[in-house]
């Protein structure tokens, strides 16, 4: 690579969406970076407007194809508490076991289809040989512990139709929960197996960065309820996140970035072991220990261990929920709409999960704000892109860019969620978003 | 055990390519015996399978007379027959049957026939002539009128040729001629004023698109045939080809096995053209 | 099947990627495929694209046309392409994206401005631009009309879009009706092909896998009226994943 | 000879019955609160009137395979995959064993028979439970159907117990004088009135006489060709077969029947897009006509045996008998 040269990554592969990236170098000096999101957009927050209540969970969940449950969750929490609606006991047990399969099924794919070839040094898993096969043995049948939970919770895997406001639409069998136990308890060598698969790969990636983590944080690694904690310090109720973030439009890009305090900063996996690391299941614990994995890091490729530890907790956690579960008969609770605002946060695989809304005295929406994690993680991955590159000088252009491919990929970033709220700051009053 | 569904398998004797779109195959049960037993009256089908791909009704395009394989006349338009049109000779296939009623030749003695096909129609009627043709001396004279999209789609042209040097009056038309072609131009019921036959004592058969039989039955009762002696072959989709699937109903009548020939007469009192 | 392997090849246009994902669900049985299967592109499993490997004897397109980018895309894998599939409602009714069509013209003209891509004046389904060979529909697609599609395309068979609606599936499952309950349901409108998905579970259909052609709409929205199901509501209902039928163009209003 | 058995030992009946047939049929709820025939695993039973579904799933499945092929030496083995499970049915009502005796009568009596269905059905232990009241829509006793046929146990609601009637041998083996006793009384009543009632003198004529009557047109353009009235029907038996290819094998392929329903399109549909009942009006009427008028010209029986099922799915309230009564009533053949 010359020291001084402008280039251009097109298309991204690998990742969820569409995104390109732009270098000018100059003296061995990035002077600029950006990560072009060019992904359509599709304006969600605008589509809600006019939308009753009931829809919104609906259409929200088709923001994202690898993360709907979470979409689903968010808004639903939106909306219980904008009409003062409590979810039961049970409901947020199953909420939480449907949102351990969607972390399954999202991480698994991740892991293995999208980051594995990187660091196998293959093009894709189509190029594995048949020694290299097994991992995507090994990542079918880990997803595929995740995907039964939601099949079975939500009616199918992708845009799941029974998690609705006010609790479930039908519930299945505990006999049938149950059946899932061996599939789980069965995975929990593959998920250590993984976490060691990965570790090994901790030389191939060594790029390291300080800077500043969010994650909710729940004594019970919960990812739906908690405070969100800055690694800075700050700890804030979840409705005042917009507080504290400030979400800003770069003028190249069809996705927004965040910033706290003017500084960037780091979601999804890795934030959450850095923050929370002592509410892991046990056994997750243990195997950090044991492999002598040091958190909190700044090291991005070890937000993909982080995501391997995650896949064990979330199987202990599973069966743990699962054995405890008493499943009773639950009547959906009624919602009475009344002009309210409601916020939702949760953690999605990818990150923190922001849902907002107003809605009119009937229940339909007059205005939506939504924030992604991407949108959050857009901003550190430009900042360590103009650290890295400079280290890699000495390599050809190609291979290069198959490392910058590489740290974007670490971040497992979902561009198709994050091109769907372009902020506009309208200067008409009228349409004030 | 008779299951009426059960297909059994038949060998594909041979194949030829009729049209761009018409292969007809000859094809014989692999079973002897059935062959042995099997029989059939003109005006039949039978139901066809090509394994995994599906199950089509077909009619019997061969002579009654000729017992030691069956033919078969099929136009390539969907997936089944698409698949049947790939096969080759020593390919096997289904067959059930022969299923549904037939032209009610033994009370045609003496009497004139003219038949009126459209398209792949002159498959039926095929086994039809060659049925009068075998038995020439029982019946009166014969006309065979034929219609057809265009030359190219002409069936059995060499036969046709043949039964005109066997003295039928033998008569085809097309809507879209090219500069080659030397019959007539139009649609089959503009061949009627060509056929010498008169009214009295002679019994009609056809067989062919629904919109031919329609106008085929008004301008033949014009010219002074009662419904009493025309003859109609329908089609309708079909399933089982036994009564129990229903899908060829025609008002109280199934298509299957109350026809699929009906006698004009009856016709009129069933809702043919539903819509 | 033939001996040869069929080239296949997975594009996504403006959307979640929720049915290349689903599609991923078939598991082992994909992996069986690909026995039968050469992927040639799939942006999620693979590196860059190799143009000269573009001849395809079977594309499945996911995502609706929204920007000049997208359409310059689709053209090009329509050129290279025998049997182009469009996957998904996004690719098939424009699907979810197409709500922003019936938003009004002045705030669709201010997002346009303010898109950094350009962005087209409606999103649209493939078949606005060019032609679609097969439809698979749904939000997402279902994995296992897709399997059966591909097992019946490796046969040399093309299935055919029947007008069924989902209602027949859901008496099919002994499904208590929605409707009976009062609950709005777009069952009676909508292609089935979902094993009737979101009854089953007790949620009303919402539409995802297009209106059939054999539609009654003007009854069915008759009786979600006499349900008490205000305008307002009547439209949002319809407008899920279609555009608004002409028949009901009276919903149209003040939104 | 009749018997008397506790409501309460019904489950220990059915439990004693499991271990003779292997699977007892029972009306229930299902998860969407829809009643149907279902296998008896310790569930709360429906007995208070007939179910929403009818028990066709067990005689006429909505898929079944029906033959298997296999490639082998350039030729194919056929074999045929019947359903020969023992089954047994309780609690099925006098008019459903009248739909099951007109399914007989075309399925095993005319033409031979549909090993498909014959054997299942052969392979079925009938116990029907008689109605105590009218059901919301039925009119069975307009056509007759009110008193059970050609089953094998007949039980009656009295009170605390059932008063089972006897009326064949394999009915006779399942009593077990562990629930049962032996009884002198009188048979109860079976008497019932519907609210609904069809004028049925003539009716086949009359409809088919009617066939442009105007009311086909108006109740048709309400239709939303949902099919419920079908499939809900314990009579419509209507199939499409297909053939699959066993995935990812090239010789192995399977023959399946479909029920399939006259209201849709397709089921008229022939290559080239041909429709032959385009029509909502005509789908409709074929409905109807087939089941009061063209099934009793064909084969002596009707084909709708009153349950009245067509009538309660239908979310925009088209209801045969009243089409029917209408035409009855003011149009051709209308006794004055
Ligand atoms: C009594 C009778 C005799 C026939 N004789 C001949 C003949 O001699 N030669 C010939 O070429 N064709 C004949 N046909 C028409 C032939 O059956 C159809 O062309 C054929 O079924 C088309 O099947 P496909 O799978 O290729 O088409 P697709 O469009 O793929 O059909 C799908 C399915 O629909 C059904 N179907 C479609 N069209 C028809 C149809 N016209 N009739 C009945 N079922 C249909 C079949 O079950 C088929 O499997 C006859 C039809 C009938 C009813
Ligand atoms: S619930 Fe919906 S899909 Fe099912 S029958 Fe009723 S209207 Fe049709
Ligand atoms: S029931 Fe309706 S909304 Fe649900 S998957 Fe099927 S078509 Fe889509
Ligand atoms: S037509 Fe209606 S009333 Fe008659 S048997 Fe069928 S469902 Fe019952």
């Amino acid at each position: 690579m010359r020291k001084t040269c402008n280039f251009s990554i097109k298309e991204i592969t690998k990742i969820e969406g569409h995104a390109n990236l732009d270098v000018e170098l100059k003296d061995g000096v990035v002077e600029k970076c950006e990560l072009k999101i060019y992904e359509g957009q599709r304006f969600f927050e605008d589509m809600l407007k006019g939308r009753h209540f009931s829809q919104v969970p609906l259409i929200v969940s088709r923001i994202c194809g690898l993360c709907n449950v979470s979409h689903l969750n968010t808004s639903i929490e939106a909306v219980e508490n904008a009409f003062g609606i409590e979810a039961s006991r049970q409901t947020n047990i199953l909420r939480d076991l449907a949102t351990n399969g969607e972390f399954l099924k999202s991480h698994a794919l991740h892991l293995f289809f999208l980051a594995l070839p990187d660091y196998l040094g293959r093009e894709s898993v189509l190029e594995f040989n048949k020694e290299e096969n097994k991992f995507l043995h090994w990542g079918l049948s880990l997803k595929k512990s995740g995907t039964d939970i939601i099949k079975l919770l939500g009616g199918r895997i992708y845009q799941t139709v029974s998690i609705r406001p006010g609790g479930f639409t039908t519930l299945p069998k505990k006999s049938q929960l149950d059946k899932c136990l061996p599939l789980l308890e069965n995975e929990r060598k593959t998920a250590i197996n993984a976490i060691k698969l990965f570790a090994s790969f901790s030389e191939k990636l060594s790029f390291e960065r300080k800077t500043d983590y969010l994650a909710l944080v729940d004594s019970n690694y919960s990812f739906v309820k908690g405070k969100l904690h800055f690694a800075s310090g700050l700890v804030i109720e979840e409705e005042d996140m917009l507080k504290h973030v400030e979400e800003f439009i770069v003028p190249y890009s069809n996705a927004a970035q965040t910033s706290f305090e003017g500084k960037s900063f780091r979601v999804g996996s890795l934030a959450r072991i850095n923050l929370n690391q002592k509410a892991l299941e046990p056994a997750a614990q243990d195997i950090i220990k044991g492999l002598g994995l040091r958190f909190p890091s700044d090291k991005i490729y070890y937000n993909n261990i982080a995501q391997a530890i995650e896949l064990l907790h979330l199987i202990d956690s599973s069966i743990r929920l699962i054995k405890e579960l008493k499943l009773e008969k639950e009547e959906m609770q009624k919602i009475k709409p009344k002009e309210a605002f409601g916020i939702g946060v949760t953690e999605a695989p990818r990150g923190t999960l922001y849902h907002q809304y107003s809605f009119d005295e009937k229940g339909f929406v007059k205005k939506a704000n939504i924030v992604v994690p991407t949108n959050q993680n857009n901003h550190p991955i430009e900042e360590d892109l103009a650290e890295f590159i400079p280290t890699l000088l000495d390599l050809q252009q190609e291979k290069a860019n198959l490392e910058i491919e590489k740290i974007v990929r670490a971040y497992d970033p979902c561009i198709s969620c994050a091109t769907h709220f372009l902020k506009v700051n309208w200067k008409n009053a009228k349409y004030n978003l | 055990m008779i299951i009426p569904e059960k297909p059994n398998v038949a060998e594909i004797l041979s194949v030829s390519q009729d049209t761009s779109d018409t292969k007809t195959f000859e094809v014989e049960f692999s079973d002897k015996n059935l062959q042995k037993k099997f029989k059939f009256r003109p005006g039949q089908f039978m139901m066809v399978s090509v394994f995994g791909f599906g199950e089509i009704p077909i009619s019997i395009s061969s002579s009654p007379y000729k017992t030691n394989s069956i033919n078969f006349t099929i136009v390539n338009v969907g997936n089944v027959t698409n698949a049947l049109h790939k096969l080759k000779k020593g390919n096997k296939i289904g067959l059930r049957g022969p299923f549904g009623n037939s032209f009610p030749l033994q009370k045609f003695r003496k009497k004139n026939i003219l038949f009126v096909s459209g398209g792949c129609g002159l498959a039926p009627l095929r086994s039809a002539i060659y049925a009068v043709r075998e038995k020439k001396s029982e019946f009166g004279k014969v006309s065979v009128l034929f219609g057809c999209k265009a030359p190219e789609n002409v069936l059995f042209d060499e036969e046709l040729k043949q039964w005109q040097k066997e003295d039928f009056q033998v008569l085809s038309t097309v809507d879209n001629p090219n500069k080659t072609w030397k019959g007539n131009v139009g649609l089959v019921t503009a061949l009627f004023k060509h056929v010498e036959l008169p009214s009295k004592n002679t019994v009609v058969m056809m067989c062919g698109p629904s919109v031919m039989i329609h106008f085929s039955l008004i301008e033949l009762r014009k010219k002074g045939f009662k419904d009493e002696q025309m003859f109609a072959s329908l089609e309708r989709l079909m399933q089982c080809g036994v009564g129990y699937c229903s899908h060829c109903n025609i008002g109280n009548k199934y298509t299957c096995i109350d026809g699929p020939v009906f006698n004009a007469k009856d016709l009129n009192k069933l809702p043919v053209k539903e819509d | 099947m033939s001996a040869k392997k069929v080239k296949v090849g997975f594009f996504s246009l403006t959307c979640c990627e929720g049915c290349e994902f689903a599609v991923l669900d078939l598991e082992e049985k994909l992996l069986k495929a690909f026995d039968y299967l050469e992927i040639v592109e799939s942006r999620v499993l693979m590196e860059k694209i190799k143009p000269e490997a573009l001849k395809l004897d079977i594309a499945f397109v996911e995502g609706s046309v929204i920007s000049k980018h997208d359409l310059n895309k689709l053209n090009y894998i329509r050129e290279k392409t025998g049997f182009l599939v469009a996957l998904g409602s996004c690719a098939a009714t424009a699907g979810i994206n197409g709500i922003r069509n019936a938003l009004p013209k002045e705030l669709q003209e201010r997002i346009r401005q303010k898109a950094i891509t350009p962005v087209k004046e409606k999103a649209s389904p493939l078949s606005a631009f060019v032609k679609v060979d097969y439809i698979l529909n749904g939000c997402s697609v279902n994995e296992l009309e897709f399997l059966d599609f591909l097992n019946k395309v490796l046969h040399g068979v093309i299935p055919r879009l029947e007008e069924v609606p989902v209602c027949f599936e859901c008496k099919l499952k002994g499904n208590s009706c929605l409707l009976l309950k009062g609950i709005p349901c777009l069952g009676p409108v909508t292609y089935a092909g979902c094993d009737a998905l979101c009854p089953s579970q007790n949620v009303q259909c919402i539409g995802c896998r297009g209106f059939t052609k054999d539609a009654n709409f003007k009854s069915l929205d008759n009786l979600l009226k006499e349900m008490d199901s205000g305008k307002k509501e009547r439209y949002n209902f319809f407008t899920y994943f279609n555009q608004l039928p002409k028949e009901l163009r009276h919903l149209r209003g003040e939104n | 000879m009749n018997y008397i058995i506790k409501k309460e030992d019904l489950p220990k009946f059915l439990e004693f019955l499991q271990k003779k047939f292997d699977q007892v049929i029972v009306p229930a709820k299902n998860k969407t609160d829809a009643t149907c025939f279902q296998q008896y695993s310790g569930q709360e039973l429906f007995l208070e009137t007939r179910t929403d579904f009818s028990a066709k799933e067990f005689f006429r499945p909505a898929k079944e395979k029906m033959f298997s092929f296999k490639k082998k030496n350039s030729s194919f083995n056929v074999e045929p995959c019947f359903d020969t499970a023992k089954r047994v049915i309780f609690g099925i009502r006098p008019c459903e064993t009248h739909a099951l005796h007109a399914l007989d009568v075309l399925f095993i009596k005319f033409f031979g028979e549909d090993r498909f269905y014959s054997i299942r059905r052969k392979n079925t232990v009938v116990i029907a439970l008689q109605c105590s009241k009218a059901c919301e829509n039925g009119f069975c006793t307009s056509l007759g159907t009110s008193q059970a046929t050609g089953h094998d146990l007949l039980f009656f609601e009295r009170g605390s117990d059932f008063f089972v009637k006897v009326e064949t041998e394999k009915g006779k083996e399942l009593i077990d004088s562990k629930f049962f006793r032996h009884t002198s009384d009188a048979l109860p009543s079976a008497d019932i009135s519907c609210k609904n009632s069809l004028d049925t003198e003539d009716i086949e004529e009359n409809l088919y006489a009617n066939f442009n009557h105007p009311v086909w047109k108006e109740e048709s353009e309400r239709c939303l060709s949902c099919t419920s009235c079908t499939q809900s029907c314990p009579t419509c038996y209507c199939y499409t077969t297909k053939d699959e290819f066993v995935f990812g094998s090239d010789t192995e392929s399977e023959r399946f029947r479909f029920l399939d329903s006259c209201q849709l399109k397709r089921f008229t549909e022939v290559a080239g897009n041909h429709v032959f009942r385009p029509s909502r009006e005509g789908r409709l009427r074929q409905f109807v006509l087939h089941k009061l008028s063209y099934y009793r010209e064909q084969y002596g029986v009707h084909l709708c045996i009153g349950c009245g099922r067509c009538i309660t799915v239908c979310p925009v309230k088209i209801s045969l008998v009243e089409i029917a009564n209408k035409i009855q009533k003011h149009g051709l053949g209308a006794k004055k």
